[in-house]
């Protein structure tokens, strides 16, 4: 059957499947697994075709939704035990999508009851009235001035992260191209250095192509990547340069 | 101190309570039986009928607020509107929380089948949520629970207002 | 609309103003004449006479305000200590507050990307932050800083003990 999809929004992958089932008005206990499958994959591909961006979680259910079906596939194995009952591979997405459903239904009752409330309007407590402020006990409880700092520096670092990714959206798309050749010069200057310290900004797009750009060029065999710890720095040298200074049995990136 | 009197000390009193007024805390006040204050409540409340101003059974207590038949009259006021619609992605995060708190913010995620970090932090700020301590187990992750500010956004007076979860059968398994 | 509807119109108009209501601000809202909102105002007044509540003449309006004879029962309820400690949300803006400040709301905004009138206002309730002055510029918004309560919670001396901040790197320079 050919699906037509509506480029709809859908806020989680959770919202377009119970979407798919209603429109197919099907039982959700029995999920024509290999047909909604087809349509969630449809809707992912005609994101990407529009150069939509497809969240992780999107492709994370999509991959369950093949790896069920794979599994209904499989003839049932006859089971030694009478009792042992060979569980349907779909039961656990039908229940969590019965959970879901049930919160998107408490979720627009709270949206009616909102507006209901929003009716009712009682004084600002701002005003001048008899009203006596309440006294607080020491509202910064054991807060200490340096955690004071490292609050302000954590907004404050997260704030210029920000500000340069909003600044991306109206950006041109980045060149791999022109990342490889900055990348070149970089290691050629410097012999050896941080992954961060290759990206000319800041921005995810401009990271996303550097790290493409390193991974084809480790693969190419133009320069070698080390990471000496998870979530550590990675350092990206020449071949040379790096047998030199690197021991090994230390971690390689693989790619 | 008569009846006429105790009901028009807990009508100052609730006006002037920054947050909405619960029995107990009037009584402890007028040092009264809380059953006697609720009958002033019922009082105050029979008093106001069918005027702009209303007594409201909010949070377990009561505020005075105006009456939601004159709520376009008080939008023609320009008071500044704090009470924003929240976006769906936060009305369904909230959902979560009120029925399953403390929880969090994985349990979260794995029903919203999404991040739910910006919704979580969206919710903090109008202090609809609040932490409630940290679960014990790898990582200690942040707890969340609802607050006072949820049921009052919302016009309830308890959670035990909020529609009842009933447990879905397979057809098949019977 | 008859004279008893507008006077409970002006009744809610009354309890939901942000400022003392003047007769011109009514009339404007109701679109009728100010004598005749002088005249509701007159009518509200001697319904209020001998309750809790009463209509204060006040900064040429009129507000509602508990009855001045209740006085010692709001002490009674104003001398509530509030245990709540400060939300997530509020320690990073007065984080913020201190270190910018004098600091506008809209500034504080664009560093934590999120609206912080409810953080910003649980900080004036506590006297933590307080107003100071305004900017000059477009809108002319209010600054804002952090007070001598401020220093008294934290153990300060003065601002110059706070902990240094480390000096801006810019990310493109390393």
């Amino acid at each position: 059957m050919d699906y037509q999809i509506h480029i709809d929004v859908f806020d989680g992958p959770f919202d377009l499947l119970l979407d798919l089932i209603d429109r197919q008005e099907v039982d959700i206990w029995d999920i024509p697994i290999a047909a909604i499958a087809e349509q969630f994959l449809q809707y992912i591909r005609s994101l990407q075709e529009r150069d939509l961006v497809v969240s992780g979680d999107f492709l994370v259910m999509a991959s369950t939704l093949l790896q069920i079906k794979a599994r209904m596939l499989l003839p049932a194995r006859a089971s030694d035990d009478e009792e042992n009952l060979e569980e349907d591979p779909r039961d656990e997405l039908v229940e969590r999508l019965l959970e879901y459903r049930f919160f998107r239904t408490v979720s627009d009752h709270l949206a009616e009851r909102e507006e209901g409330a929003a009716r009712f309007f009682p004084p600002l407590p701002a005003k001048e009235t008899a009203i006596r402020p309440p006294v607080y006990s020491n509202p910064v409880g054991d807060v200490s001035p340096a955690t004071l700092r490292r609050l302000y520096e954590t907004a404050k670092a997260a704030f210029l992260d920000n500000e340069q990714r909003t600044s991306d959206t109206i950006q041109r798309v980045v060149s791999l191209a022109e990342c490889a050749v900055n990348i070149r010069q970089v290691i050629a200057e410097r012999g050896e250095c941080r992954f961060i310290d290759l990206l000319l900004q800041r921005t995810r797009p401009y990271i996303i192509a550097s790290f493409l750009v390193v991974l084809e060029m480790i693969r190419h065999g133009e320069i070698i990547a080390v990471q000496h710890k998870d979530f550590g720095d990675i350092f990206v040298s020449s071949p040379a340069k790096g047998d030199r200074d690197h021991d090994l049995g230390r971690r390689r990136a693989h790619c | 101190m008569t009846l006429d009197d105790a009901e028009r000390i807990v009508e100052a009193l609730v006006l002037a309570s920054p947050k909405p007024l619960t029995s107990a805390r009037a009584a402890d006040v007028l040092d009264i039986d809380p059953n006697l204050v609720e009958r002033l409540f019922e009082r105050l409340e029979s008093r106001y009928e069918g005027r702009g101003i209303t007594l409201r059974r909010i949070a377990g207590g009561v505020q005075f607020t105006t009456h939601p038949d004159y709520a376009e009259w008080i939008d023609r006021l320009g008071r500044q509107v704090i009470n924003t619609p929240l976006s769906p992605a936060a009305l369904e995060t909230l959902a979560i929380i009120a029925y399953e708190q403390p929880v969090t913010r994985g349990d979260i995620e794995k029903i919203r089948g999404v991040r739910s970090d910006s919704a979580v932090n969206s919710l903090l700020e109008r202090e609809l949520t609040a932490e409630a301590g940290r679960k014990e187990g790898p990582g200690r992750p942040i707890l969340y629970r609802t607050t006072d500010q949820f049921l009052v956004h919302f016009g309830l007076n308890s959670l035990d207002e909020l529609p009842q979860r009933e447990a879905e059968q397979n057809p098949l398994d019977s």
